[in-house]
């Protein structure tokens, strides 16, 4: 079995609305010196070892998991040693 | 016996184990008498939960028998879900408002969701089409950053919820004073409307029969939850970390449209949510109203985590679960319709003819007591009350020199300010039956299919009552039915919800009595029976109550969509009259 | 003419979709199941508002590949008309239908209110009713609803007229204020304000049922239909 | 200044509905072999040096990325070659 960390973002360009929220927040707290939040998805899951191709978890990426319209995705992958 | 770590029957008394639960001395004994044994840790657990205030009613119930609850359009009173009233054309209108304050003052979003949720199940479980939701919320003073933070969450929590499931949230009220600074109230009420013919009751009849679960696997949420909010708010209840629950409003709604086809197929015998104390409370009221026993085998209970033991099946308060009791031999049809929403009914148990709560777990009976001893024997107590020394009676007079900046000023209280702020993120108009929307005395929904329409109001000033318990207990609902009058409806019904400190204080009890003497007097006087309601006690943080805050949600009938009038000025040059002194 | 009214899990304008069309449009309109694929006896499609699948990661997204969803495409292919409101038009963007996505709202809540909306192209099959630049009053009701697309796109919505509704007052962000797109072809149409919310004066406004009214007329003459 | 990469997730044992929904989805495109599928929130962002101790990106998430009653986080940070 393969543990898959996928991570969503909008795409470079598209303003994030929420990532400029959380930056005031933080500011108003007196967090400062933050700049260029961007807030996005970060998903994990366990997917068999016969699935887990670049390919396949690609393909799970750009139909479902990320919209690629507005959204850009990297993704990572470790072996889960047995269970 | 594997797995179960758990202490036996001996520590649970030697070690006075049932005291963590809740349990005092007395009562154990009580339970020991009635079992003719002592308890083992999930029995012991049982009776924590359905011995608590919450499930009990114990300190409150002499309390709630003053209120009348009889009328000529009432159809179910207070017992089931939810009450009925009856409308006229066949139709009948189910409602009850109930509490979610501890929850939400540890984990405001998710506590004010599942609030919600949970009082939308006991308005399907009647049968009926839940058609609105309101709410009533006290926070402290906005000026503290962690108030401003519970307010927006808590309000973000109802419209994530209400907004999801399609019910739309349509009116509320929103008070702001120190003495809710530590303890929030968040109280949600639901309406339904239903046929005379497709009213459910939740009881477990006929022997041999199924009892079916539906909804969300059980996880190891809320843990004694109903026993957290039977007990007063510390500085360490941040800890209290696993009686949070996380709501899936998207299974609820699901689970609403399944049921309400289910009420349509006469297999389904009896239907109740699992609400507090989850399964336990359910299948035991279940029996116990039907004078008849369950058996459950908690092998089959669908579950989320791996190695969940009796108790913790049994105390779980995962939301979106339904338990329902189905004729023998049918179980597929109702398999069928809830196929239909992408859900499972999995067969868990049996109706018995023995009135004993029994449970097995890996070929074992883990529990088994008598239902009665769970729901009948609970016991019941005259608490002391006294009269406090000094109810405050402050006396001042204001010297107004400025009447527009005074003026102004009260209109720059959070209480008294607009509300657009939050209900514009509630969706009020879904299902296109909101004439009078977030806005005005009492909100008005049309009854489709007839010139009825119905209207509906959540109100309680609780300063009134800080001062004058009686007298504010009076107004809370004389203000409920000005709202309701003022809509063009005529009041019906109402539900309570009895928001106050902690009982076993003589002073606090005091005022609980005062407060329904009030309310009561005044639902007579008004021909408003209470039909349904809640009572949350230990309101209170370190030591200080908040103040009584019995919540009056109130339901009339317009009885023609003509009568419905707004709070709005209508007009240029329309006259002002004042009624009244 | 008969309309179908797409039911996804979690769907919750569905009712109000039927009844507009039922009691205000007076026209035969029934359920479908989003399991289903048979539309051939339909005239129209319309995918109602609501949360399917919770809008669990992205609104519209799981709801996209239903299998109706197959069934919904041939029909745009066929030219007849689909209508997708609030989370109907999601389902369409996340299902390629029309261009673009849907973020968050700006200020990041829920928006619940009537709010004016410009009709900004009435050439349509949808929009035929009404005046051109006409000022409607629609309820809107969303938390996603803040229109986004690159530049190109926008400047070929432009182009093709494909912009439909604007909002005058743009309550969430989106680009171009745009409430309502259609596709080239105009007989997909997405918006994200509920016309079925505002079909009965008794309710505020009425002035979404000329948006259906306009689909019946176009259908009729299509089909040289005497009313 | 340093990029800083914070991670939350809903803590073992909370219900993930969310997580659920993308599992079965996946599951219905025919992706199959997924488990334990959790949904959770990613996001990056740029901090002044000066700010980027430990002790306050912890207060940052605890007090406002994350919400510790019901989730867990963990972060990364990078320094970030001039700018
Ligand atoms: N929590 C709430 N949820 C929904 N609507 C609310 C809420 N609080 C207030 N409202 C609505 O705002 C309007 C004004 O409320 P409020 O300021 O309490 O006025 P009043 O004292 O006249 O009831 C009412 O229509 C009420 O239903």
């Amino acid at each position: 079995m393969v543990k898959v960390k996928v991570y969503v973002t909008l795409k470079e360009g598209v303003l994030d609305p929420q990532g400029k929220a959380v930056e005031q927040a933080l500011d108003a707290k007196g967090f400062n010196g933050v700049s260029d939040m961007r807030v996005g998805k970060y998903m994990e899951f366990n997917l068999d070892a016969n699935m887990a191709t670049e390919n396949q978890i690609e393909e799970m990426c750009e139909q479902l998991l990320a919209n690629p319209v507005i959204e850009d995705y990297r993704y990572e992958t470790e072996e889960v040693v047995s269970s | 016996m594997p797995l179960l770590l758990e202490p036996n029957s001996n520590e649970i008394k030697e070690k006075k184990l049932y005291a963590e639960m809740g349990l005092t001395d007395d009562e154990f004994q009580k339970i020991e008498r009635l079992l003719g044994r002592t308890p083992n840790y999930t029995e012991t657990g049982i009776f924590s939960v359905m011995w608590s205030e919450h499930c009990s009613y114990k300190k409150s119930k002499p309390l709630l028998s003053k209120f009348p609850t009889e009328g000529e359009r009432v159809l179910q009173g207070p017992g089931e879900g939810a009450g009925i009233i009856d409308i006229g054309n066949d139709l009948a209108v189910a409602f009850k408002i109930e509490s979610h304050n501890h929850p939400s003052a540890i984990e405001p979003y998710q506590g004010a969701a599942t609030g919600v949720g949970g009082i939308i199940r006991d308005v399907f479980s009647m049968g009926a089409r839940p058609i609105a939701l309101l709410n009533s919320l006290r926070f402290g003073e906005l000026d503290h950053p962690r108030t401003r933070y519970l307010f927006e969450e808590v309000v973000n929590g109802i419209a994530g919820y209400g907004n999801c499931v399609g019910i739309p949230t349509v009116g509320g009220e929103i008070q702001f004073d120190d003495c809710y600074k530590g303890n929030p109230l968040v109280n949600a009420m639901c309406v339904g409307l239903i046929r005379h013919e497709d009213i459910q009751v939740g009881q477990a009849k006929g022997i041999g029969n199924t009892v079916m679960y539906i909804g969300s696997a059980t996880g190891r949420d809320g843990i004694h939850g109903a026993t957290f909010a039977s007990e007063e708010l510390t500085d360490d209840s941040a800890e209290d970390r696993p009686a949070v629950q996380v709501g899936d409003p998207f299974m609820e709604k699901l689970l609403i449209e399944a049921c309400l086809e289910m009420v349509k197929c006469d297999a389904l015998v009896g239907i109740q949510d699992m609400g507090a104390a989850g399964l336990t409370s359910s299948a035991s009221e279940m029996a116990s109203k039907a004078g008849t026993g369950i058996e459950l085998n908690l092998d089959r209970v669908p579950q989320r985590e791996q190695g969940m033991t009796p108790y913790e099946m049994m105390l779980s308060e995962s939301q979106e679960r339904m338990l329902v009791v189905v004729e023998k031999g049918r179980e597929h049809e109702i398999k069928e319709i809830v196929s239909k929403y992408d859900l499972e009914a999995v067969e868990v148990g049996h109706v018995i003819e023995e009135q004993q709560f029994r449970l097995k777990f890996q070929g074992e009976i883990v529990t088994d007591v008598p239902v009665d001893a769970l729901a009948e024997d609970a016991p019941v107590y005259q608490m002391p009350s006294k009269t406090p020394k000094k109810i405050s009676q402050t006396q001042s007079t204001i010297e107004i020199e400025n009447a527009e900046k005074v003026l102004e000023q009260l209109l720059q209280q959070p209480t008294i300010a607009s509300k657009e702020w939050v209900y514009q993120q509630y969706d009020h108009q879904v299902q296109t039956n909101t004439v009078v929307q977030p806005g005005s005395d009492a909100a008005v929904l049309r009854v489709r299919g007839t010139n009825k329409a119905i209207a509906m109001t959540t109100d309680c000033n609780s300063r009134y009552l800080h001062l004058n318990p009686n007298r504010g207990g009076q107004i809370a609902i004389a203000e409920a039915a000005r709202n309701i009058v003022c809509s063009g409806a005529e009041p019906v019904a109402i539900t309570d919800c009895l928001n106050f400190g902690n009982p076993d204080k003589p002073e606090v009890f005091w005022m609980m009595e005062q407060a329904t003497d009030g309310m009561a007097e005044a639902c007579e006087l008004l021909n408003t029976p209470v039909i349904s309601g809640n009572v949350s006690l230990y309101n209170e943080t370190n030591g200080t109550s908040v103040y009584p805050t019995p919540v009056i949600g109130m339901v009339g009938l317009v009885h023609d969509v003509k009568h419905i009038t707004t709070q709005h000025a209508q007009q240029v040059g329309d006259y002002v009259y004042l009624i009244g002194d | 003419m008969r309309f179908a009214v797409v039911v996804f899990p979690g769907s919750n304008c569905d009712m109000d979709m039927l009844f507009a069309i039922q009691d205000a449009l007076g026209e035969d309109v029934e359920y479908i199941s989003h399991r289903d694929q048979d539309l051939s006896r339909f005239d129209a499609v319309l995918l109602p508002g609501g949360f399917s699948y919770g809008d669990y990661l992205r609104s519209g997204s799981i709801a996209s590949f239903s299998p109706i969803m197959e069934s919904v495409k041939a029909f745009a292919q066929a030219d007849k008309p689909i209508l997708g409101v609030c989370n109907g038009f999601q389902v369409l963007l996340e299902s390629g239908l029309l261009p673009g996505a849907m973020k968050r709202n700006e200020n990041l809540k829920f928006i619940c209110q009537t709010t004016p909306v410009i009709v900004a192209n009435n050439e349509t099959q949808f929009t035929s009713e009404y005046q051109q630049d006409e000022r409607i009053q629609l309820p809107i009701a969303h938390a996603e609803g803040n229109y986004e697309c690159d530049d190109a796109t926008l400047e070929k919505l432009e182009q093709h007229n494909q912009i439909v509704f604007r909002y005058a007052d743009n309550p969430n962000g989106s680009k171009g204020d745009i409430a309502g797109i259609c596709n080239e072809k105009g007989n997909v149409l997405g918006m994200m304000p509920h016309p079925e919310r505002a079909v009965d004066s008794l309710l505020g406004s009425a002035d979404g049922l000329r948006l259906f009214q306009s689909i019946l007329v176009n259908w009729r003459e299509h089909h040289a239909v005497t009313s």
